[in-house]
């Protein structure tokens, strides 16, 4: 079966014009997950206020067509929740606003789900403050160089 | 999408008009059985030889040597399930390669689970067989070797006439699954010593559904598809004039011009790969250079990830794949990339681009232009590009 | 020739130009591999789907049930051979009959040299299996039942609602080798408790070279042909998209019309068989007079052979076949005939007639009328009926 | 593969337009051979001069298109023929004659030569006469009747 075809329109249109890619310097927090031998790594960067509101989302993500539009669009809903709120932000609110996943790239969007909690832990440590339920994440990034001459 | 450059031909083939028009008037019109004993189904009948003996003729063997089937993967099936039954009494030994298709490898795993012992070769970082180790590995039960011509990922080229006169030497039968050389690269079965031979119509502008195996004359091997007396016994189901007809026809072509559309492709595949190599940092070809098919450019991108790199592609028309299409679907990077040592990691931002005698050289600069604009674009995307750039400059 | 009748629908049938209309851009301009990742694959995948969903909607079927083979030999050696081996565990008994299509009896006798014990019920004289005969047949060990659902040189139509709640009661799986029912006789597979059914394109007005095979989900199988993981990994092979396309589209229409057909055939077969049994004498029509496919006549002729006749109706443009094509070419009278009891001497009498919805009231009797003159000459030709002549002027 | 493409077209008109069939009245010699069972039965009248010259050869058949065109190349072949001559008319011949034969039809053409012999051997007894080399024919013909109840 065709990947693409299994692709709703909204996966499509974050994948194609995904929103919020890119850094943001000095963030809040910072997390990384995945690993690329599995062939997903997304990072997400979040700027959070005194108020502890997301005030902005960035991502940079390797990965396949879901692991991208998943990433931008746990960007998109985390983007002006309070920490308690962004933290409720699950796998399947992301694949409901993305009106579904195929079966074989769930796990993108439990990455998705990660990378915003990795981001939150960050947050927590930075501001020495323990957000209620956020467990520490796991971090395997691996990659190697030796297979590019050019 | 305004433009299409279909850059998949290693996955099938457009039917030509001209193979087309040679096969449907089987369909409305010729549509009798060619087994009937009327009139109207023997002129059918004189068509299916003729097109058998036109096949015959390009790799060298007797007409009484081909086998039709449904495709590649049913000839490798009955190949080697064939082989593995016939000789059972002889041994329970065969030996294949890592980096065939699933339609070999998955068919000797099949018959692990029912007491046959497979050695699977390795290849080197190009994909090549070494001779010497696939000799080593001949046992006295070695009843079959089966190595493909040619690898329908990175187009390696194996080492086939010397595999032949080895298997020979040892009274081993050889098969190969040529589903990706036959049409595409000389073959004479008898100089190369071949036993058993896959191919499928729809890898030469044919259609999809039919294929062959090529039975050398004694070679015994037990039927796969039992039933109709079809195919002198060998292959039951009623025959599918339509889809053989335009097999001959594609396969009589691709053989006229056979020589012509090497020059060619080799000319635009390394146009392409010159550029690429040129144009986009970290980037690598996979496959040997030299032992490799006209229509086959196989690279890999560090930092991204290949089925991104399809989508963008497939936006900007041209369509190409990452790894076999059969595995499409399966989250593993091919299992070929990871033979000829490729980490995981690297594996997954493959891409093929299987090129035919229809592209163009424009084609090839607009391909080379599209990949290096979405490659950046994924690259800033990336948050492996990222590290990296910041520990270079760092560094 | 100037006129052809076409009587051999249950060889093979005609691809309607509706039909061939359907399938036609999957040669040229779609002729993507669906497993593919671009857009272009994008629309093929789903234009399969659609006919996969067509297909399974005629049996009753779910879409994710229907899995696509090359034809009706294919889908017979899958299912009794994947059966087999996937509960070789279990047991090594198999139960079919008598009058199975080769397809079916080779793949049984195959099995049997492979430590699988089978037992072939008789039939009655009008081919019917009897129910009683086969539940006493089940044994601990049976893993399958395996039952044509029509026979294709008598046409009688089996009990198979009977057969395929026996095979329930006692927990064992039923396949059905529909190939000459599907797309001619109303079919429900849950209403019928079947569990694996074959059929064949090419035998609806679909092209030759795709078939499908119905697997009730859950049952167990082994696959047939590995490799890809093409049909959700039950059977490998680059999708014939254009060949699925074309035998959705055949059995659409088959379905939509199939009321209509039995009707308009059944008259027109009935007249044929009337005509023929009151206008030539010593001529006797084989099969089940009710439980009949309506496009199937098949008669003997005392004191004359098969094949002479056939030859003799060819030069009217009259297509018919004696026994099973695939066995012409074989010098032994039909099994299905032998079983039904009739000696071999009057076996070889026989001629089958298949008409199909395309055939006229004026083609049954053009038929008719050159059955007469050609039993005529043949029998005037005939030294058994120049004895039997002689006998009853004396007697 | 069909048998008709693979008939010579000398089998087809010899099929087609049998040459000699019927019976002969008082025939010097006839012979039946073959078996209702095997699908082929042939039967050969012939009438021979006092010279031993075959003058007329006829001929009924049950058989397939092979079996009748044997039978009408064999009565043309010993047409004019010394009962001597005749009795060299081998299945080889009478194949030749007609352009060869399939494969699995071979047998016909053994047929044929079986029905002259067996017609020569019935003419060799009715005249109390040897024939050097010939041997009498087996016969199991056989048929059913009890099927036809029309
Ligand atoms: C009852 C039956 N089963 C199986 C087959 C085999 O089908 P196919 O020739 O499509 O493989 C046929 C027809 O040939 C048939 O009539
Ligand atoms: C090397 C090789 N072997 C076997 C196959 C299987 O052929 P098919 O899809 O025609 O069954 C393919 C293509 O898919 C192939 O590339």
């Amino acid at each position: 079966m065709s990947q693409v075809t299994e692709y709703s329109e909204k996966v499509m249109d974050h994948f194609s014009n995904p929103r919020n890619v890119g850094e943001i310097e000095n963030a809040s927090g910072v997390g990384t997950v995945g690993n690329a031998k599995c062939g997903d790594i997304m990072r997400m960067y979040l700027d959070i206020d005194e108020n502890q509101i997301v005030r902005e989302a960035k991502f940079k993500t390797f990965g396949c067509g879901a692991a991208v539009a998943t990433s931008s669009m746990a960007t998109e809903l985390v983007k002006g929740k309070t920490v308690e709120e962004a933290l409720k932000v699950t796998n399947k609110a992301v694949m409901e606003a993305l009106d579904g996943l195929p079966p074989v790239k769930i796990h993108c969007s439990l990455l998705a789900e990660q990378a915003i909690h990795a981001a939150l832990w960050d947050y927590a440590e930075k501001n020495n403050i323990v957000i209620e339920g956020l467990k520490p994440p796991v971090n395997d990034i691996d990659e190697t160089e030796e297979f590019y001459k050019s | 999408m305004s433009r299409r450059i279909y850059m998949d031909n290693a996955a099938t083939t457009r039917v030509t008009p001209e193979v087309f028009e040679a096969m449907s008037p089987y369909f409305t019109e010729l549509y009798g059985n060619p087994s009937s004993s009327y009139e109207f189904s023997g002129k059918i009948a004189k068509d299916v030889a003729e097109a058998r003996k036109a096949i015959a003729n390009t790799i060298g063997a007797d007409e009484q040597e081909i086998f039709f089937t449904n495709g590649g993967s049913e000839s490798d099936n009955w190949a080697i399930k064939g082989v593995a039954d016939a000789l059972k009494d002889k041994g329970n030994h065969i030996i294949t390669t890592k980096i065939e298709h699933h339609a070999v490898l998955h068919t000797c795993e099949f018959l692990e689970e029912h007491g046959f012992e497979v050695t699977y070769l390795p290849v080197d970082e190009n994909g090549l067989v070494n001779p010497e180790e696939l000799e080593a590995a001949i046992k006295p039960e070695t009843v079959l070797i089966s190595v493909m011509f040619a690898n329908n990922e990175i187009g390696t080229i194996e080492p086939i006439a010397k595999i032949g006169e080895i298997a020979h030497k040892h009274g081993v039968y050889f098969h190969t699954d040529a589903v990706q050389a036959f049409g595409h690269v000389a073959i004479d079965v008898n100089e190369m010593n071949i036993d058993l031979l896959s191919a499928s119509a729809h890898k030469l502008n044919g259609p999809k559904g039919v294929g062959l195996l090529y039975i050398r004359k004694g070679v015994k091997l037990s039927n796969l598809i039992h039933g109709g007396a079809q195919e002198r016994g060998r292959r039951a189901g009623t025959t599918n004039a339509a889809g053989i007809i335009g097999f001959g026809k594609a396969a009589e072509l691709a053989n006229a011009k056979l020589k012509e559309t090497i020059a060619y492709e080799t000319k635009l595949r390394d146009k392409l790969i010159k550029r690429v190599l040129e144009e986009i940092p970290y980037s690598r070809v996979n496959g040997d250079l030299t032992n490799r098919l006209s229509n086959n450019a196989n690279f890999c991108f560090r930092f991204i990830e290949g089925e991104s790199l399809l989508i963008l592609l497939d936006s900007k028309g041209i369509c190409a794949s990452s790894g076999s299409a059969c595995t499409s679907g399966s989250l593993d990077p091919s299992h070929v990339l990871l033979a000829i040592g490729l980490p995981h990691e690297i594996a997954h931002g493959s891409v093929r681009l299987t090129i035919s005698d229809e592209i163009t050289e424009e084609d090839i600069d607009y391909t080379v232009d599209s990949l290096k604009e979405i490659v950046g674009r994924l690259r800033d995307m990336s948050p492996l590009y990222e590290d990296f750039a910041k520990k270079e400059l760092v560094g």
